[in-house]
Formats: C-alpha cells, structure tokens, sequence
C-alpha cells in the first residue's frame, strides 16, 4: 500500500532491519554512517514522543510498528529510553506503560493539588462486593455468572451488570457447559483503572495467599 | 429487644457480601485457626446474627438462610454417633468442603484488597482528554479512495439477495442475552444511554440483537427510550420510572 | 477556605511574598533555608509542568499567581525554566509561549509526519458498515435512513449518526413518505475529500460495473 511506501521515502535506507543492524555494528566507530543513524533515533524518539503526546490513548509497540516501518525491539528501546528520562527527570509528568501502551500521565505524587486546582473529581469507588465480583474475574477469566456466585456464595448478577456499565469487564464467549452461558473477562479500561500492563501483571494468587489468614483486613 | 442489646447490634453490623463473607468474620473473631474452630460455635453465631439482622428489619438475601440450614445439617451430622471411638472432648471442626470453599473464598477477598490497592494507586495518575480540534491542522483525511466508495455501493447492490445469510449472525448473540443484560443493567440504575450497553468495538451482532432486545423491552412496556434531540444519544430508562428531565424538553423533531 | 489552608500547609512559609523574597536574597547562602526553598521550587516546577499538561487551553502566568498564592515574577521563573528545558531537550514536545499563556505543544519539526500519521489512525475509523452507508448515501441521495436499512439489510443509525459527526453527510429535507422521514445527502466536504467538483461528477454505476474491480485493493 502507499503509504508504506511513502514512509520508507522519508527515511530512505536507515529503517531496513538489515540496515540498521549493520549501522548498530559500527555505532563505536563514530564514522558518518553512525552519526546518521543516532541522528535518525533521535529524531524517531522526538516523533515518538510527539506521537504518544498528541493520542489520547496508550499508543502500543505495534502502533509504531505499523506507522514508522520499525521493528518492535527497537520501537521499545526508544520508547523504554523516555520512559526512563521522564523517570529520572522526576518533573510533573510520567510517560507509563499501561493498558498494553504507553501514554504520558502525571505525576502521582501531585495528585491532590491537580484535583483541587483543576476540579478533578475522585475517582469513584468500587464497593466491596464489585471488588469482589472484579478480582474473581480477573483471575479466572472467562468464567460465568454461575461460576462467579459459587465462588462467592451469593448471587452476583448485578456486580457483574455494574462492572459491565463501568466497562471494566465484557462478555469475551460463552462456556461449553450446559446452556452455553456467557463468560466474562476483563477489558482494556479495567487494565488502565488498574495501572497494568497486561493481565498477567496480576500479582500470583498463591503470593497474596499469605496474607489471607493473617490480620489482613485490619 | 433491650436499648443495649440494640445499640451494640448497631456497632457490630457491618455490610457482609454474602454467607462465606460472614462465616469468615466470625471465624476471626473467634481468633482461631479454621480448621480448629467448632462447627458449633460459628454456626450459634451465624443464626444469631441472622436473627439480629431480622430483629432490625434488614431483609436478609436467601443465600444467607440457604447457610443457615447448611450449617444446621453439618451441626446435625456430628452429632450422630460415627461408630468409632467416641472423645466426650471432641469438638466437631467445620467441615472439609467448607473451610475449602471459605479458603478459595478468601483468596479472591484477598486479591479484591490487592486491586483496590492498585486502584487508588492509579486513580492519582491523569491524563490528558484530547479535544479533537486540538490537532489543530490535521486536517480530516480519509483512507478511502473514490473508487473504495464506488466498490463499496456496487458491492451492495450486487448483493441484495446474499444479505439475508449474512444476517444469520444471531446465531452467537441471543436476543433473549441481550434482553437478560439490559434488565440486569437498568435495575441497578434508572437509566442508561443505548451506546453504554456495548463494550468496546461491538460486533454487528451485538448492536443488533442489542437493537431488537430494546424494541421488544419497550413493546412489553418494560422500558422506555427518549432521546432528548435527533441524533443525540439514546437514553434507555426503565418501564415506567421515567420523569422527563428538564434537557429533555429540548426534544427537537 | 479550607483547600487554601491546606495548600500553606503543605508549602508553610516560602510561599507567602515577603517571606519568598527574603529567601530569595538568601539563596547564595545554601543554607538550610535555601535548600527548603529549592526543594520547594522543584515541587512547583513538576505541579506547574502536569497542570499545564493536564490542561487543554493555554494557561496565563495569573492562573499560578491565583492558584498557588505566588508572585508572578517567580511563577515566571519556574515556567521560563520549564520552557528552556524543553527548547534544549529539542524533543518531540515544546512548552510554548501562546496567546498569553502556556501550553505544551508538539514540535513543529514534526508537523508533517504527525499529520499522516494522526490523520492515519483517524482514517481507520471509516469502517465498512461506514463506506457502505455512505456510497448509498452519496448515490440514491435524498435518501432516508429506513430507505438504507432497506439496502443494507441492517440499522444503519449509528452509522448515518457517525457519518454527520464526520461531516460528510447532513440532512438535506424530508421524505414525502409516511411519517416524513428526514432524507440524507453528502456534503460539502464530502466533494472535497473526494476531489469532485459536484454530485454529478460522481462515476456512474454503469460506469462502475465496467471497471469490474479486478484486484481487491487497487
């Protein structure tokens, strides 16, 4: 398609994966060659930056991937080194990796200041039960309401119809079990309210057990 | 019921989420291991508090009278003499299966603490909402070539007469879901807007069982939709329980 | 007010004027004072930068003189040193100096890329239910949405609703129909993102059926 085109146009020969291996080769060297290549990362890091600014929305690896002709361990080398200058830098802003992207955010250490000063509301607060109800599907994703109410031992019918207009779960199939019930699983929301990359960044099961018979909910 | 008895009930009432919930409080209280606490013991409390719950008018959700009787069954099955060495000392423990499915219980408890921790973690984190002018000169570009748009109308007259098959979609999305899903969502709420009933990127199916569930909710009367100006959205309220906000006046036709 | 008791609280003595000045004139000391003071100013140097971001408009130099009980010459400090920061970093984002307040920018460097690049993820959003409405829209206008749902053989509202958000077609009149439907038709911007002067210029399906579409994609 065109556009791909067009983009390998714009930088001609530095974004061929053979290419930019043989130019990573001889980076010591500081010959013309390796100057053009830092020259291009650079400017790739500026766009990048640019980029996840401007998109209201964690932008993924594949996203730069697909737009600028990049492979993805070198898309991540780039975006990994401004998450770590935002990280040093310690100012107001962060640039995190969340919801299975990256998007700039601030700092959480003004968070009281920026909710006073700019009239930011709290976020509302998931009660006990929805909270319940969530890490049950979370964890056990797909899973159904039957399965969900035997686990709690009450019916979840309505925690589960909350979650879903908070949109922090969705129905992703049905269960091969009698009556082919819906099963339920999480959504991209529920990973960026949660500040997760992906769903496996779930703590283990087995890792918060031991807390369970202590005097955890004190 | 005496002023005391009432007013400590008050202290100690707490919100339980369901039976397991309130077993495992009162097994800590006792401030003994679970598989060491009698069966007795938890399951004297357990009624009292139904019973304090139903002293105070609070109505109580059958899951926690279905405990009940479990727990008076197991009382009752200890009770009987086993046949084998019988201990005056022993104390009957709570059964296997139980203190399994209160264990199990307590995981996923533990890890709604871990999340709600993350939760409130996260919420001091904001973003930005981008306006859509605010990419001021990027101008609206389409990736669709004049001829995408011609194909795209020849396709459809092409195809008046396979559209039928294509709808045979309703397969994977029932109605009746759809149905289930709209009342479950609306008896928790008065209202709720038409494009809040899809998660993201919606299959065809969905929005159209979603579409036919909400006509056939409003032929039986059990809702009803307003939408306060053309093209505006949609809002779904529940049959009956409606009262015409004062936007809604607006109602342009 | 209570949010501004709180907020002295937190920044107890420099932020009020005379005591700031002071500390000002102490600043070559490094005293303990002066190294409050500067600890003091990096912390308002990161809320000015994430309220700035948060923001969607530019913010004037009065709305921290307001907001944070500071002089303007020292709020103008901290944000003259935000700027200068980002202007040397010469990364993809600015913090711009524009009709009298600040506001974080892109670079201009990059305008271009940005341009097909975020006109690129909104072209994505022309779904095919989207293409197909419109190509019946722009073909059979005055057409009412009934009239398309007849064509498609699904609702087409929320298409139809998505195409006005887009601008590309509008409500032209009524349908001398029962219940006098409102009839659609393409607009202004419909011709110009197509390169057609008028409706008419349009090729003729007969025309179309002649091409034949051989390759998918051309």
């Amino acid at each position: 398609m065109s556009p791909v085109e067009k983009n390998e146009n714009e930088y001609p020969e530095s974004l061929g994966d053979d290419e930019a291996g043989e130019l990573d080769d001889n980076a010591e060297e500081d010959g013309p060659d390796s100057k053009d290549e830092r020259g291009n990362e650079a400017e790739l890091r500026g766009l990048f930056e640019a980029v996840i600014f401007l998109s209201g929305e964690p932008l993924p690896i594949s996203f730069f991937v697909k737009n600028f002709g990049i492979d993805p361990t070198q898309a991540k080398i780039i975006i990994d080194s401004l998450v770590d200058e935002y990280e040093e830098r310690d100012g107001g802003i962060r640039l995190l990796e969340i919801s299975k992207g990256y998007q700039f955010a601030t700092s959480a250490r003004y968070a009281d200041q920026l909710r006073r000063i700019m009239g930011l509301e709290r976020r509302e607060k998931l009660s006990k039960g929805m909270l319940e109800t969530l890490s049950i599907i979370a964890y056990k994703q797909p899973i159904s309401i039957a399965e969900i109410d035997a686990l709690r031992g009450v019916s979840s019918r309505m925690m589960v119809a909350n979650l879903m207009k908070k949109n922090l779960i969705k129905p992703v199939g049905r269960k091969e079990l009698p009556g082919r019930p819906l099963a339920y699983g999480t959504t991209d929301d529920f990973l960026k309210y949660f500040g997760l990359n992906k769903i496996s960044d779930l703590p283990k099961l087995s890792e918060i057990k031991e807390l369970a018979f202590g005097g955890d909910d004190q | 019921m005496s002023v005391l008895a009432s007013e400590k009930c008050v202290i100690t009432l707490e919100k339980f989420e369901g039976p397991l919930d309130l077993l495992w409080n009162l097994i800590r209280e006792s401030r003994l291991d679970i598989t060491e606490v009698p069966l007795a013991l938890v399951t004297e409390q357990y009624i009292a508090y139904l019973r304090m719950m139903e002293s105070l008018n609070i109505q109580i959700a059958s899951e926690f009278i279905l405990m009940a009787s479990e727990l008076l069954y197991y009382k009752s099955k200890a009770l009987l003499p086993s046949g084998e060495m019988e201990d005056d000392y022993f104390v009957p423990p709570l059964p296997p299966d139980l203190v399994e499915r209160l264990l199990e219980y307590k995981k996923y408890q533990a890890a709604a603490s871990s999340l709600r921790e993350k939760f409130e973690k996260q919420s001091d984190c904001f973003f930005r909402t981008i306006e859509q002018g605010e990419i001021k000169d990027a101008e609206m570009y389409l990736e669709v070539s004049l001829f995408d748009l011609l194909k795209a109308f020849s396709d459809i007259i092409d195809s008046q007469e396979t559209i039928e098959q294509e709808e045979i979609v309703f397969d994977e999305v029932l109605v009746s879901d759809r149905i289930a899903y709209i009342e479950a969502v609306l008896s928790s709420c008065e209202s709720v807007l038409f494009t809040d009933l899809f998660s993201d990127n919606p299959t065809k199916a969905v929005i159209i069982a979603s579409f036919l569930a909400i006509l056939e909710l409003a032929k039986m009367c059990r809702i009803k939709i307003l939408q306060h100006r053309l093209f505006g959205e949609i809002r779904i309220f529940q049959g009956g329980a409606y009262n015409v906000s004062p936007e809604a006046e607006h109602t342009a036709d």
